[in-house]
């Protein structure tokens, strides 16, 4: 039956060809993906815009999830919020004019911006909002003469040398790496997780004779 | 003398005239591979304890870390990349050889190329473990591999050690895959005669071959590549290997001959291993049809020439350091020849250099397998010794003495090193259970091309090209 | 310090591998750390910025300022005091390690008793109780009581012990210990004042030298102000104009000074001042160099034969000469006797011969300390020998109702066992301790009161010898005490309150009140400020208070002219029977074994043997060749007093008739470093009771031992490779280019 | 601002071999700025002491021979033999500081640097450091306390190099010509070891080095071009 | 097999020969080449059988692989040194000669690599089900594989008969569990190959998820948590009592502050700024005493620029704003000394003009 052979052959032809070519086609998937990934273009698609000292950056300027690829819900890279002596609201602070380094004064003097002692505290409260339920709370500290323990909640890992001081000469803000700590009630850690190559991301577009990028600036 | 009595005289020696019906071939192979010995469970029981007493001990030091080992502050490399190096070189010299023997069509080769292919793969994995167990921090291996990372960091291809991870994990997965495609004609024969679950094994491996024509076809052509592919890049890996020493500027290490040398070492001692398997599997499953009397002699006349190749590059390595009068090279020497190192140094002159040379002239040497035997053995211990003593001997002198070290192995680096040599004899035993262990398509094919022809008076050995 | 493998580890190990299986090998990225900021903060102190204060050094009696950084309320590391005159800025090892005092595992944390001595059974008790007993033990002693301190004690600790033994009617307290016993603080002072009428330590301006002949003085590890000579030493090396000072070291053993020299003389142990003397001869008799110094030559040179004593000590009779022209005709030369001359023959009249040289040279390079710079500032004097022999020959009558000792004199370690020190505590009704740690001596104590370490204790020193510039060292907390411990001062006055003589001598309600009362005498100094309380800051502040140089310092000091006789050495043992000379020295790092209990210090290499935890009997290559030993062998070594057993290191640093063993470790107690840890010999057992001619200083360095191989060996902890350092000609080369 | 310091150091440090006295102060102020552990005695027996500088100690002549100190320790070679072997970066150059930088946390301990170091100065964590308490108390929060399995070595005290820097710019000012002073060099009683930034004339390094007959460095055959210069012992002018 | 066929049928021969000649045979009674296949125990010559040579692109494939294999090399060495460019040893950034080994490892990986994958994709597997096939293949026997319309069966077996063939065998190709068996057969093999491949590909996405940071594996002894003492961590140690630091006392009890005022411009300045983060919350811009928490106090904030203030000693301000007076807390903790005394100067200076605009 000649009709047979016209009708079989391409059949099978197309079959073997789109065989290999699938075959061909995930291959050079494989390549592309490792190829983006790497690519230097691949930081500006994957990564953090980030401030170029100076300028502070608009809020919406920090993403909340830096890196590759958007972090998953179950996946453990957003550490829970941990429970505060004293649940510390900066957005009653912030919303009321008080700056940063009011409290958090050693951020331009020194490596740690610091945890305001409880006479700091007091020194306002004493007669500002004194019946308010949370500064009753801190009113019980100043008068046990106790230390209230906060909880850390931004820390490098202790290989990384880290120091505000540099940071702020440089004119970067609070909010470049805190996030917007000033508009929350409960404060929790922002952006996520960072990892070295957020903080690539400043460093190397830094306007130095020679880039920030070298490891002796952090690891020692 | 008769013609029938040269035709019986030839087939005694010759493997491919002695043709016999495939179906006895099959048996020949495949009966050993079915029969669970006696010493079988043992043997197992005994390796795979070793085996175990290998990953355990590794375990500990990763939890203690290397201040376990008898490492210390000058000589910082020991046993571990001795291991590595001996190891790798075995590996190197199986595939090399199934590769060379094959594209020469030297014909001795046919029955004993899988020993040696399947002696690269256990032997290049186990070596590929030292260098992991001799990190730092093992766990953080994956840093010395190229993936794309959110840091854009990454390994430093200017690092020897690069280059040998490279080459090493390249050689890996070539040679096992070169292991696999010679496999598959064998598995399917296997698949066809056996039952059970080695049948069901073998039919997964053998992957539906059939043998039609075009199936030979690309299986051969395959073959060459691969074999083209071993030959080019065997030595490279080897030099590799030689570069993590000759590319510092450590004395005794810094030397331009260290690649050939390394690859003649390499060569030598996967030689000396694949006629170590090579009897124990003649004499372990009576395969005196297959392994004959030519096969040791070829192997053992392939012996020799390495050997002389090792001595000549030796005695390169040695004769100019020696002449140069560098006080820190000559010290190297020194501490090797009369110091810290003569005791090694001088059992490695002996069974590398002048056993194998006083021995291996005479062809009834060579076809005797106990004394073939001894010095095979022999060989492994003295390259081990070797590749000891350039690494910690060497490294044991500092160009400021203030700073010369000795290194002694403790128990750890002991267990590992016996685990590893466990673990390969291990794989032999336990795969010669799952696998045919000779190339039967290729024994039969030379038995088709070779044969007896008559001229004048005599019978002529001719293979059909 | 390494991790050792032991059942306690290997526990570790599997409950860590349970946690690990818990969590899968995977740790959550970041554990909370619990923040506590103060409640009220401190003047000028920032989070993350350290705070400097400035203080005092205690390891040793030199009085080196220091500061020290302080980090969270923790000290994290001591540095020299830039300002400070003695030390500028600079500071030895033993200075640096002081912070391991502080920190050490091992410190008492509160006051103990220990209910049968020896036993090492201590239980803790209160201070209150603590006190009661102190007390009702020191009214039952009454005038029988003993007070023994440390050279290291502060001026107001001291004085305070001074006042309440004078109130008890008991004798003032003694100074002593083994540091100032191997330097030889007693015998230096005694000679100076036997030659200037004026006993106190000389200081030498080896910065000025140029050409400077120490007969086996340390100066350069451990002797006296050790800091200060390291900067001088500086400055005598590179002068401007390319100068540069020209060094003689007499002494049988090499150690960092000997390496240094110019000229090493590895003479006959024990002929050091004949030697001296015997250069001053032949200064008197050549006649070369300028004037006056022949003249003084000729009035002080004994009569001694210099022929005679270059046979005695094995230096050539033309080097003598030389050596002699070469010190005459120098334009600042300087001899300095070292400590190994004040143990044994006549240890003053020893030291004075070597001051004679000076006094020929004249004024030039040498300085003569000045007195206390104010009245009522006290400052450690360090007895004689002597006293100590009668007062263990007191305790053992059982005529010493109470002994309290204070600080790192230690004497159950200190003194030789010939002296019974031990046998003659069991007979003191109460025995006191106040180090921190506890020690030999303390294991034989029924109370030890820990006292604070100078990190966080107050106090003030009197620079002692102090170079021509008069200064009184502040010593003042720089963290908050670590444990439950008292200032020793504080507990004398309260203790002295509940005993009605003593209440009256000792007024003060705590120690800083009497020590502030102390400072106010002080006359002006060169740091500006109106006003007791300003004064008192800036003491504080700056860490020293200096006085305007008083005449004292800066007169030359009139030498008055008498003869100088020293004996032919003799030493203690056979000849026959004790072939070879025991050479005692203080290590750089160990110092009289209060580095010990300091990882740092018995942790980090010796200058000389490169040993850590260890030390040994260092013997020359070719008698150790034939004694048939090597390194590593242990050795017995004895002498006619008792024997120790000590591996061996092979050295060329030493006489092939001498046999040098460093001071410092052979601790039972001190801790878990000094006790357990390190390992080596304590030299003290192989010397006898006895004192020099003088008196002033124990004969330690004239002793004759023996050697006896015990067949036993013992891996060095050393740093270098023996056959690098010594064999071959790679070294030689390399030392030709480099060294 | 950051552009107002030096774009660039050359940090180098000069050792008078005739002033060193081999007193150890060096050795121990290093272990107490950079929390490097001090190895018990087992440990030193297999020949695992861990001292970032040493005091090598050479006899030179014939018996009676005389000791030479040698300070050693990592010579932040310009061309460092031990930066290219590394397969992980973790020993690298930094350009503005022209030192030889040892990144702890990216070591994974193949040791390869150390072998080809001539000097043998860098030093490998066999086991985790163990600080008995409150011994701990004492670390210097400024340097990470490196685990077992890292190798560490002298970093010229690069804490205090970073805390000057960043006093500077803060202060908008170039960094002083002695302002950084590591531990070693800060303790040295007979200031035998010197400190500075040859890039800048002002610093005493400079200044000593200028056509310095004594100044030679170790190995320097070898093409690494150490930033650590030797002043050999020299001669007095009084003759003997 | 290609060409349009009904049944196959398979022949065993004991002799090369006879295969040969059934061969010949069967492709005199027109039958397609390409429809017959000669089967072997092992590889025979290929002029064995009147058939065409089977054609094969592994050369081609060979070259690709090597081709790619190179590319990734070269990126290895360029690509990766420039994304984070680092001087080790003043080695050139991308290291001239030691190129060669990487690209020359790489190219030879991942040709063989391809040459492999060709060669399993070329010889049809896997093919696990559905093919005419007898085990005696493997021992002796030669076989002869023809695919036959029903017109042609009956002569081709004849023809096979003759030939000498034994075991002879036939699948109906028509039968619907034959076509489904192999029409399985094949789907099983190309499923296998996706499979592969998109599991090669899964598993590449998992590791990027790792290495971007979407997943975090941390060791536990990395030393992310230190044994040194943190800022600010506790347990907190107060500071010494009544000891004084180097930098010397601020305030001496019963003293006036000592150090006389700075009253540079760039005090000045930097006492704005100080102003700006410390005072103006009660004081106000100005200094007047009407700050955003002025409101909160009663007697309202002292106004800085009056003349009560003006007229104190810069002693006296430095102590108010080191101690604190009144209702106003000490700010000893967020000034030091010197920054005191930048504040003096500006509040002193504030008669003639506004301290700081926010």
């Amino acid at each position: 039956m000649a009709w047979g052979r016209e009708r079989e052959e391409p059949q099978r032809h197309i079959m073997r060809i789109s065989s290999r070519l699938r075959f061909l086609v995930s291959g050079a998937a494989i390549l592309g993906l490792l190829w983006v990934g790497s690519s230097p273009r691949a930081r500006t698609l994957l990564a953090v815009p980030t401030p170029s000292p100076g300028q502070p950056p608009t809020i919406a300027g920090v993403s909340p999830n830096p890196g590759f690829p958007p972090t998953v819900p179950f996946v453990p890279t957003r550490p829970p919020v941990p429970p505060q002596p004293v649940p510390f609201p900066h957005v009653a602070m912030v919303s009321r004019g008080v700056p940063c380094l009011f409290c958090h004064s050693g951020a331009t003097t020194s490596p740690a911006a610091g945890i305001p002692s409880v006479y700091q505290c007091m020194g306002c409260h004493l007669v500002i909002a004194r019946d308010s339920p949370l500064i009753r709370q801190v009113q019980a500290y100043w008068e046990a003469q106790q230390p209230i323990p906060w909880v850390r909640i931004y820390r490098l890992p202790g290989f990384v040398q880290f120091s505000h001081r540099p940071h702020l000469a440089a004119g970067l803000n609070c909010e470049a790496c805190h996030g917007d700590v000033g508009q929350m009630e409960v404060t929790v850690p922002y952006p996520a997780y960072k990892q070295m190559g957020w903080c690539l991301e400043c460093h190397e577009h830094q306007p130095n004779p020679l880039p920030l990028t070298e490891c002796q600036i952090c690891h020692y | 003398m008769g013609l029938d009595q040269q035709a019986q005289l030839e087939r005694e020696r010759h493997l491919l005239v002695d043709a016999r019906p495939g179906r006895e071939l099959n048996a020949m192979v495949l009966e050993p591979m079915m029969r669970i010995g006696r010493a079988f469970w043992p043997a197992v029981g005994v390796l795979g304890f070793l085996v175990l007493a290998w990953w355990v001990t590794w375990g500990f030091q990763m939890w203690w870390n290397l201040g376990i080992t008898g490492l210390n502050r000058v000589v910082m490399w020991s046993l571990y990349i001795a291991n590595y190096v001996y190891l790798i070189g075995i590996a190197e010299a199986g595939t090399f050889i199934a590769a060379a023997l094959r594209l020469l069509d030297i014909d001795w080769r046919r029955p004993i190329s899988r020993i040696a292919e399947l002696l690269t793969v256990f032997c290049i994995f186990a070596s590929a473990l030292f260098p992991l167990a001799h990190l730092g921090r093992t766990w953080k291996f994956y840093w010395l591999l190229p993936y794309p990372n959110e840091r854009q960091l990454w390994p430093n291809f200017h690092s020897a050690l690069i280059w040998d991870l490279t080459a090493t994990l390249s050689y890996l997965a070539m040679s096992t895959l070169f292991f696999y495609i010679d496999l598959i004609p064998d598995a399917a024969l296997a698949r066809d005669h056996v039952r059970g679950w080695r049948r069901t094994l073998n039919n997964w491996l053998a992957l539906g071959w059939r043998g039609t024509e075009r199936q030979w076809r690309l299986l051969k052509v395959a073959q060459l590549i691969f074999s083209i592919g071993i030959l080019l890049i065997m030595p490279s890996v080897h030099t590799i290997v030689s570069y993590d020493f000759a590319m510092t500027i450590q004395p005794g290490w810094h030397s331009t001959v260290f690649g050939p040398y390394f690859v003649a070492g390499a060569i030598y001692s996967g030689v000396a291993a694949i006629i170590i398997a090579a009897i124990l599997f003649q004499r372990l499953n009576h395969w005196g049809y297959f392994i004959r009397d030519e096969h040791l002699n070829g192997l053992g006349i392939f012996l020799l020439l390495t050997s002389l190749v090792w001595d000549y590059f030796f005695f390169q390595d040695f004769i100019v350091p020696w002449y140069g009068q560098v006080p820190t090279e000559k010290q190297v020497l020194l501490t090797m020849m009369a110091g810290r190192g003569q005791l090694a140094f001088w059992l490695m002159i002996t069974t590398n250099a002048i056993i194998p040379f006083f021995t291996l002239w005479w062809r009834r040497v060579r076809t005797w397998w106990p004394a073939m035997l001894a010095i095979s053995i022999l060989i492994q211990l003295g390259l081990l010794l070797e590749r000891y003593i350039i690494v910690t001997i060497d490294l044991g002198v500092r160009e400021l003495p203030f700073n010369w070290g000795l290194y002694q192995p403790r128990a750890a680096e002991l267990i590992m090193s016996t685990g590893a040599v466990a673990f390969v004899v291990l794989g032999f035993v336990v795969f010669s259970k799952l696998i045919p262990f000779v190339v039967l398509y290729e024994v039969k094919e030379g038995q088709f091309l070779v044969q007896l022809n008559r001229i004048g008076k005599g019978l002529i050995r001719s293979k059909m090209e | 310090m390494g991790r050792r493998i032991g059942r306690r580890d290997l526990l570790k190990i599997g409950a860590a591998s349970a946690v690990a299986a818990a969590l899968g090998g995977c740790e959550f990225p970041r554990p909370w750390v619990q923040l506590e900021p103060y409640v009220r903060p401190p003047e000028e102190q920032v989070a993350g910025v350290g705070t400097w204060y400035a203080s005092t050094c205690r390891q040793c009696p030199a009085g080196c300022g220091i500061i020290v950084r302080v980090l969270n309320g923790r000290a994290v590391k001591i540095e020299g005091n830039p300002q400070h005159p003695l030390n500028e800025g600079k500071l030895c090892p033993r200075g640096q390690a002081g912070l391991q005092d502080l920190y050490n595992p091992d410190r008492l944390q509160g006051p103990v008793r220990q209910a049968v001595r020896g036993s090492r059974q201590y239980q803790a008790i209160s201070w209150e109780q603590a006190i009661t007993d102190l007390r009702t033990g020191l009214a039952q002693a009454g005038s029988s009581l003993v007070v023994w301190a440390d050279c290291t004690i502060s001026g107001h600790l001291l004085d305070l012990f001074e006042r309440l033994t004078a109130a008890l009617g008991a004798p003032p307290p003694l100074v002593f210990d083994l540091y100032t016993a191997l330097s030889g603080y007693a015998a230096l002072s005694s000679a100076d004042a036997l030659l200037f009428g004026r006993a106190a330590l000389p200081a030498y301006g080896v910065e000025e030298a140029d050409v400077v002949l120490s007969f086996g003085a340390g100066f350069l590890s451990t002797w006296l102000s050790t800091t200060h000579y390291g900067v001088a030493f500086g400055s005598f090396r590179q002068r401007p104009l390319g100068q540069r000072g020209y060094l003689v070291q007499f002494e049988p053993r090499s150690g960092p000074e000997a390496a240094k020299a110019d000229l090493w003389v590895r003479l006959h142990p024990g002929t050091e001042a004949l030697v001296a003397q015997a250069l001053a001869r032949l200064i008197a008799d050549a006649g070369e160099g300028p004037p006056d110094r022949v003249a003084r030559a000729r009035a002080w040179a004994p009569a001694v034969d210099p022929a005679a004593i270059s046979a005695m000590s094995g230096v050539p009779l033309e080097d003598l000469r030389r050596l002699a022209s070469t010190f005459v005709t120098a334009g600042r030369p300087l001899a300095i006797p070292g400590a190994a001359l004040t143990g044994h023959g006549d240890a003053v009249a020893q030291a004075a011969a070597v001051q004679v040289l000076n006094v020929i040279a004249g004024a030039a390079g040498l300085g003569i300390s000045s007195g206390p710079p104010a009245e009522g500032l006290l400052t450690a004097v360090v007895a004689p020998y002597g006293r100590v022999q009668r007062l263990v020959e007191r305790m053992r009558a059982g005529q010493v109702g109470a002994l309290l000792v204070w600080g790192a004199a230690n004497p159950a370690y200190a003194l030789p066992p010939a002296l019974g020190f031990v046998d003659a505590l069991k007979q003191v009704p109460l025995v006191v301790s106040f180090r921190p740690i506890v020690d030999e001596t303390a294991v034989w104590a029924d109370l030890v009161l820990p006292d604070r370490t100078y990190l966080e204790a107050w106090g003030y020193d009197v620079v002692e010898p102090s170079f021509g510039m008069p200064l009184v060292d502040s010593q003042q907390p720089v963290v908050q005490p670590l444990y439950n411990t008292r200032a020793t001062g504080e507990v004398l006055l309260e203790v002295a309150r509940g005993i009605p003589v003593a209440a009256a001598a000792l007024p003060w309600p705590d120690e800083l009140a009497f020590l502030r009362e102390r400072i106010a005498a002080l006359p002006a100094g060169v740091f500006n400020g109106a006003g007791e309380e300003v004064r008192w800051a800036r003491f504080l502040q700056h860490g020293f208070w200096q006085l305007a140089p008083g005449p004292a310092a800066l007169e030359a000091p009139q030498a008055r002219l008498q003869p100088v006789m020293v004996p032919a050495p003799s030493f203690q043992g056979a000849a026959g029977e004790f072939p070879f000379f025991l050479y005692i020295y203080m290590p750089v790092l160990l110092s009289d074994g209060r580095g010990a209990d300091k990882p740092w210090l018995v942790g980090s290499p010796d200058p000389m043997t490169t040993l850590m935890w260890q030390t040994c009997a260092e013997i020359e290559t070719n008698t150790a060749i034939k004694l048939g030993v090597t390194y590593g062998d242990i050795v017995r070594i004895t002498s006619p007093y008792g024997e120790v057993e000590v591996p061996v290191y092979v050295l060329n640093s030493v006489r092939p008739d001498t046999i040098a063993i460093a001071a410092g470790l052979g601790h039972s107690a001190l801790g878990r470093f000094a006790g357990e840890e390190a390992e080596g010999p304590n030299p003290m057992a192989l010397v006898g009771a006895g004192a020099d001619a003088s008196g002033a200083s124990m004969a330690w360095a004239n002793i004759r031992v023996r050697v006896a191989r015990t067949g036993r060996r013992v891996a060095l902890a050393k740093f270098e490779d023996t056959r690098g350092s010594y064999g071959g000609f790679v070294n030689q080369a390399f030392a030709d280019q480099y060294l | 601002m950051a552009d107002a310091t030096q774009a660039e150091h050359k940090w180098t440090m000069v050792v008078d071999l005739d002033k060193c006295t081999g007193c150890q102060a060096c050795v121990v102020a290093c272990h107490a700025e950079n929390n490097v552990p001090i190895r018990n005695k087992s440990e030193v027996q297999a020949n695992r002491a861990q001292h970032w500088i040493r005091i090598e100690r050479y006899w030179v002549g014939d018996p009676p021979a005389k000791a030479r100190f040698l300070p050693m320790l990592c010579q932040h070679c310009n061309r460092a033999p031990c930066e290219p072997v590394c397969p992980v970066y973790a020993s690298v150059h930094s350009q503005r500081e022209h030192l030889n930088l040892q990144v702890y946390n990216r070591c994974v301990g193949t040791r390869y640097c150390n072998n080809n170091c001539p000097y043998v100065v860098r030093y490998f964590n066999f086991y985790d450091p163990y600080f008995p308490a409150p011994l701990t108390e004492q670390l210097n929060p400024d340097v990470t306390v490196r685990t077992a399995g890292i190798m560490e070595k002298c970093t010229f005290c690069i804490q205090r190099i970073n805390r000057a820097e960043q006093q500077a710019r803060t202060e908008g000012r170039d960094l002083g010509p002695d302002e950084v002073i590591p531990a070693c060099v800060q303790t040295c009683p007979p200031s035998a070891l010197l400190f500075g930034d040859l890039l800048n004339p002002e610093s005493r390094v400079s200044k000593v080095l200028a056509d310095n007959q004594r100044a030679l460095r170790v190995l320097e055959h070898l093409g690494t071009e150490p930033a650590i210069y030797y002043l050999k012992g020299g001669k007095s002018y009084v003759r003997f | 097999m290609r060409g349009f066929h009904d049944y196959l049928v398979l022949g065993l021969f004991d002799d090369l020969g006879q295969a040969a000649d059934v061969v010949a045979a069967l492709c005199r009674l027109g039958i397609p080449e390409e429809r017959i296949k000669a089967l072997s125990p092992f590889p025979v010559p290929t002029r064995a059988y009147p058939l065409p040579r089977p054609r094969d692109r592994l050369a081609l494939v060979t070259a690709v692989g090597a081709a790619i294999g190179f590319l990734l090399g070269i990126f290895m060495m360029v690509g990766t040194a420039n994304l984070y460019p680092l001087d080790v040893g003043g080695q050139p950034l991308v290291p001239g000669p030691p190129s060669i080994v990487i690209l020359y490892e790489y190219t030879l990986l991942l040709m063989l690599t391809a040459v492999f994958l060709a060669c399993a994709l070329g010889i049809r597997t896997p093919a696990y089900w559905g093919q005419v096939y007898d085990p005696r293949l493997t021992e002796d026997a030669y076989g002869v594989l023809v695919g036959l319309t029903s017109r042609e069966l009956e002569p081709a077996e004849q023809a096979l008969r003759a030939g000498g063939a034994y075991g002879l065998r036939r699948l109906d190709e028509m039968g619907v569990g034959a076509r489904l068996r192999r029409w399985l057969g094949r789907q099983i093999s190309y499923g296998l190959w996706v499979a592969g491949i998109v599991g090669g590909v899964l598993a590449i996405a998992i590791l990027c998820v790792f290495a971007y940071g979407g997943l975090q594996w941390i060791y536990p002894d990395q030393m992310v948590t230190q044994q040194s003492v943190g800022d600010q961590e506790g347990p907190r140690l107060a500071a010494p009592t009544a000891a004084v630091p180097i930098q010397g006392p601020v305030l001496i009890r019963g003293q006036p502050a000592t150090e006389p005022l700075p009253g540079t411009a760039a005090s000045r300045e930097r006492g704005a700024d100080l102003f700006r983060n410390q005072c103006y919350l009660c004081h106000g811009n100005e200094g007047h005493g009407n700050g955003p928490l002025a409101g909160y106090y009663s007697p309202p904030p002292a106004d800085l620029a009056g003349p009560v203030v003006q007229s104190l000693p810069p002693s006296e301000v430095f102590r108010v704003i080191r101690l604190g007076r009144g209702v106003m807390p000490s700010l000893a903790e967020n000034l030091t000394a010197g920054e005191t005394w930048d504040l003096v100067t500006l509040v002193k200076g504030l008669a003639q003009g506004p301290a700081a605009t926010p």
